[in-house]
């Protein structure tokens, strides 16, 4: 059982880590501001609840559990809510989004 | 019940009146009379703490009532008591000087803002000056200093701005540099407590990291004080600051940094090892000498004489550090009488440079043209202050200087009595070059014509001008003060305070 | 550190030993991440990356107080200087421009003191007492009474929280004085206005210089809001048991009205928390704090004394500690928000005055 | 030979903290002495002084030990002092900040730069019309 637990609690982890490379990889690969902000912010949410569900499994049913829910629901509140503010401020100062390769 | 809690009274009183005169906003007066009877109050207990230690020796005083390594403790004893004196005395003749000349340099708005920096101002170089805790000394320096940077910038040019940030920017370097050295000691001794170092700090020997340390403290405290080469912050913040608050800083915060090189030097780290191992006076004595020299030429040519006044500071400031160099109790008692004598006389000029700033709006030289005619109360003051700095005798500046010179005659060091009676020379004619355009040169032409400054000014003035010339006139009160200090610094400097 | 291996008390199971390792290359690492990013600092040109870069550095040396148990710094640090400077220093780029004009100077002479500084640092190390050794002379003396008495004389288990308030109280008051002070020097030089005033008098459009409403960002920040406030008095409120206090609790719910004004715009919030009762309310703080004092020097203490507040020296140190630290919380809260405010005004300013877009319009 | 080796190594263990705190330090020292823009000035300010309280910590750091909160099972506990240093410290520093950044805001305003440079011909200038 415990091996069960830990497997999938594993499992979750590496997934969380997977994604959390592949946000910093596009963060460094996609061409402008807004697809970037894209690559973070997906990443992002997914990434945290994998992390969370995986440590929850680790540390078992107990107060730190609920603590770590109460962050992941605190990081989809904010996390989203940060990357409209960052792309409407971007919008707002007159960035444009890079439509084509050659212009 | 009262007179044992005399110590904390001294800086709890204007410590706690700052958020009231704070709160006084749309009532600049009161405010400012808040201020001022704070600021008596603060001499009066200065006064009773002079009484008391006279008569019963060192005051110890634990905050929190927790005994003193564990917690913070306040020690009066006769060095700084001289200080608390000095600043609290000027603290009480600026404050009531300040209304009027606040009234034409700084918004109705903001004066309360000026008067609560002002206490606050007050609140921290007294603690500065009793605080037997180095950290609480940091935390009161920093209380000191950003007031007094906010005074600095309400000035009236744009200058005072950048001058205000320069020495932020200096300001807290040093700052820095004092908490990186009162750290390295903690870490050597485990206490931050000053009587406790001093006791502690024998035992490390010679080790480097105290000798790190000591590097740390005294170049952090060198540029609170405008040592030398680090004085580049001062002569703009004291020529653009508003006059009331150049003539307190002027008259106090370099004081209570060169109290603070002495209670290093002395005190914590102590004789044995400031002069035997750092030999410290190898740099006091050259950069003292040079600063001397230097900012006095300097001073000789500028157009602005609050700025001439500044650059004049940073020369005295290298008298007192030439009487700490000398190593001897004839010198040292030279820097503690011309810190006590300097802050009266540069406390007595600036005032009447706020007085000349108060009618004709700027202290530019080409502009005091026959002045002395028009403000001959004014001008006499500035006089009498003049001489002062030169050392002329029957006035303060002769006596320190004197007894500096059989300092240095005692070390039988001849080029520097030289020095010093060159800088007095040059001193003179910096002073003449006022005297000249006040009294020699006619108003110009169609010069609006200018009355004498209100009373209100001339009091505070002249209760400064008569101070020069009683304390030079009649010197024993200071001198005995000065001279014990001094004789308890080298002989129990292990033992303590 | 093998000195301090041996002296590893727990006998319980291997862990200790892990645990010091772990320690070891936490740090490590931490501090090669803090050396990266101050060399960026030192390097770039454009000021909005150096500020976002100085609060990846706040963050970072937080996390590495964390690693050195030193958890009420970490708190503080992550709040005061990851948040509220970097907020600020954020707010300042608005009216001053993100671009520096011009590389740097080539800086010899500032190169040469810093390495004189630095060398004479490196070499007084070099027989300063080891990193981390439980023998060393900053634990004992003064130090272990912290640790062996205050649990008792206090009564709090939070040692941190009884040195900052009782027995270096005094140093406490002086640090919510310059909290003080800063605000005294803030107001001085910068106006808190409605911007809604001066705007209206370089144009008449009518209305629409009013931020236009952020749904999204205004539903999350009301939704945030509460939690934060609640979050702001736990941690002012079990300072004692746990890591807080007022500062960080002050910190905590100024930010809640920071948020509040970066969605809702300086005129709401300026509605929701006046001026003149955000003033009265940081002198009233420093005033709560110095009155403990006071009050316990009438009691026949001395200033601070916080025994004699009650029958019980220990309820006596309980009732001031936690009078003080309201106090602290009440000043540290009230004079961040009204120097954010102070700042924001003069940001709304330049934008009412000339626009000015210096932003470079590509990705790169 | 071993011995020596073992020396030096149990010397850099117990002080690279110390070593890395210091470079730290001067790179921030080194902004503030040598950026000629006045944020930047202000940054660099930030970074020395945090800089000072990791070195702070790091001697209050005992190893082994645990955060000085009272705890069942704790038997060593760090050295709570430097932590209350270092908050009033931290404090310390946010309200110099503040109060430089108003500053800058202001000399924007009344020079129009933050550049030092720029600001310094232009004192220069009034200066010499006076």
């Amino acid at each position: 059982m415990q091996i069960a637990v830990d497997l999938v609690s594993w499992l979750f982890l590496s997934m969380g880590m997977f994604l959390g490379l592949t946000g910093a990889y596009g963060i460094l690969k996609f061409p402008d501001f807004y697809t970037r902000v894209h690559a973070a912010s997906i990443s992002d949410t997914l990434c945290t609840a994998c992390f969370v569900i995986g440590l929850a499994l680790q540390s078992g049913f107990n107060l730190v559990t609920a603590k770590l829910f109460m962050i992941l629901i605190l990081l989809w509140l904010t996390g989203p809510a940060a990357s409209h503010a960052l792309v409407r401020a971007a919008n707002t100062a007159g960035l444009k989004p890079v439509t084509e390769k050659k212009d | 019940m009262m007179s044992s809690q005399l110590p904390a009274l001294q800086v709890v009183l204007p410590l706690l009146g700052a958020p009231f005169c704070f709160l006084l906003w749309r009532y600049p007066r009161w405010s400012w009379a808040l201020a001022t009877l704070l600021s008596w109050s603060a001499f009066g207990v200065a006064i009773m703490l002079l009484i008391q230690v006279q008569n019963a020796g060192t005051i110890e005083y634990a905050f929190g009532g927790w005994q003193a390594p564990w917690g913070i403790e306040y020690v009066v004893d006769q060095l700084n008591v001289l200080v608390l004196l000095i600043v609290s005395g000027i603290a009480a003749v600026v404050f009531p000087y300040s209304w009027t000349s606040v009234q034409r340099e700084i918004d109705p708005e903001q004066q309360s803002l000026f008067f609560t920096s002002m206490l606050l101002c007050l609140a921290g170089l007294l603690g500065i000056t009793i605080a037997g805790d180095a950290f609480n000394l940091f935390v009161l320096l920093e209380i000191s200093s950003l007031s007094t940077y906010t005074m600095i910038s309400m000035g009236r040019d744009r200058r005072a701005l950048t001058a205000s940030f320069q020495y932020l920017i200096m300001g807290t370097i040093g700052a820095t540099f004092i908490i990186i050295g009162v750290g390295i000691l903690y870490m050597l001794t485990g206490t931050l407590n000053m009587q406790d170092l001093a006791t502690r700090i024998p035992d490390l020997g010679t080790s480097r990291a105290s000798q790190v340390a000591f590097g740390f403290l005294i170049t952090g405290i060198g540029l609170k004080l405008a040592m030398f080469p680090l004085h580049l912050w001062l002569p703009n913040a004291y020529a653009y600051a508003p006059s009331a608050a150049s003539a307190f800083i002027a008259a106090t915060a370099t004081k209570v940094a060169v109290y603070v090189m002495v209670r290093y030097v002395f005190s914590i780290f102590g004789v044995g090892f400031s002069f035997e191992t750092m030999h410290i006076q190898w740099l006091f004595v050259p950069v003292s000498v040079f600063a001397i020299l230097f900012t006095s030429i300097v001073a000789l040519f500028q157009r602005d004489i609050k700025r001439m006044l500044a650059y004049s500071s940073v020369a005295q400031i290298g008298y007192m550090l030439l009487g700490i160099g000398l190593v001897n109790v004839t010198g040292l008692s030279a820097a503690l009488l011309h810190l006590f004598n300097h802050a009266l006389m540069k406390g007595a000029l600036f005032l009447a440079m706020g007085a000349v700033c108060y009618r004709i709006g700027n202290t530019f030289i080409d502009s005091m043209h026959g002045l002395g005619k028009q403000m001959p109360w004014t001008m006499a003051a500035f006089v009498v202050g003049g001489l002062s700095i030169v050392g002329v005798p029957l006035t303060t500046g002769f006596v320190s200087k004197w007894v500096l010179i059989q300092g240095a005659i005692e070390n039988g060091w001849w080029p520097v009595v030289a020095v010093i009676l060159v800088a007095s020379l040059i001193a003179m004619l910096y002073i003449w070059r006022v005297v000249e355009a006040a009294y020699m040169k006619p108003r110009p032409e169609g010069a609006e014509s200018i009355t004498e400054a209100p009373a209100s000014l001339l009091i505070p003035l002249w209760l400064l001008a008569a101070a020069n010339i009683y304390f030079g006139a009649n010197a024993q009160f200071s001198m005995e003060l000065a001279q014990s200090a001094a004789k308890t610094l080298f002989n129990s400097a292990v033992v303590g305070f | 550190m093998l000195l301090c291996e041996q002296q590893t008390p727990r006998g319980l199971n291997q862990l200790p030993r892990k645990k010091t390792e772990m320690e070891l290359a936490v740090n490590i690492t931490l501090l090669l991440m803090l050396c990266a990013t101050v060399f960026a600092v030192v390097k770039l040109q454009s000021l909005f990356a150096i500020v976002m870069l100085f609060g990846i550095y706040s963050l970072l040396s937080a996390m590495i107080f964390v690693a050195l148990d030193a958890v009420d710094v970490a708190f503080t640090e992550a709040a005061v200087g990851a948040g509220i400077s970097t907020v600020l220093m954020l707010a300042t780029l608005v009216t001053t421009g993100r671009w520096k004009k011009k590389p740097e100077r080539s800086g010899l002479l500032p190169l040469f003191v810093v390495t004189i500084t630095g060398a004479a640092l490196v070499w007084g190390t070099l027989d300063m007492p080891e990193y981390g050794n439980p023998a060393n002379p900053a634990h004992h003396h003064v130090a272990d009474r912290y640790i062996a008495e205050s649990p008792t004389e206090i009564g709090i288990p939070n040692m941190v929280t009884s040195v900052l308030a009782s027995y270096r109280g005094f140093d406490t008051l002086g640090e919510v004085i310059v909290v003080f002070t800063a605000l005294v020097g803030v107001l001085s030089l910068l106006q808190v206005r409605r911007p809604r005033t001066f705007a209206r008098k370089q144009d008449n459009r009518p209305d629409t210089h009013r931020r236009r409403p952020y749904p999204v960002l205004q539903v999350v920040a009301l939704i945030m809001m509460p939690f934060i406030i609640v979050f702001a008095l736990y941690v002012q409120f079990h300072g004692d048991f746990g890591p807080g206090g007022g500062f960080q609790a002050g910190v905590i719910f100024a930010v809640a009205f920071i948020l509040y004004t970066l969605t809702y715009g300086l005129d709401d919030s300026l509605a929701l928390t006046p001026l003149p009762a955000l003033k009265i309310l940081a002198a009233g703080g420093v005033i709560i704090y110095g009155g403990t004092g006071v009050v316990s020097m009438l009691l026949g203490g001395n200033f601070l004394d916080y025994n004699v507040l009650a029958a019980n020296p220990v309820s006596g140190q309980h009732i001031g500690i936690i009078v003080i630290e309201l106090g602290v919380g009440i000043t540290v809260a009230s004079v961040l928000i009204t120097v954010f405010y102070a700042f924001v005004t003069r940001a709304e300013r330049n934008r009412a005055g000339e626009k000015q877009v210096d932003l470079p319009n590509k990705a790169d | 030979m071993d011995s020596i080796f073992t020396d030096i190594l149990a010397g850099a263990l117990g002080r690279y903290n110390y070593w890395v705190v210091i470079v730290l330090m001067m790179a921030g020292f080194y902004v503030v002495i040598a950026s000629t823009n006045l944020v930047k000035k202000i940054v660099g300010l930030n970074i020395f002084q945090t800089s000072v309280f990791i070195m702070y910590i790091s001697i209050g750091k005992i190893s082994g030990g645990t955060a000085p909160i009272v705890w069942a099972n704790a038997e060593l506990y760090s050295n709570p002092l430097p932590h209350v240093l270092i908050l009033t410290a931290i404090v310390v520093g946010v309200a110099t900040t503040a109060l430089g950044l108003s500053l800058i805001m202001r000399i924007k305003h009344a020079y129009g730069s933050v550049e030092e440079d720029e600001i310094l011909a232009l004192s220069q200038a009034e200066d010499e019309d006076e």
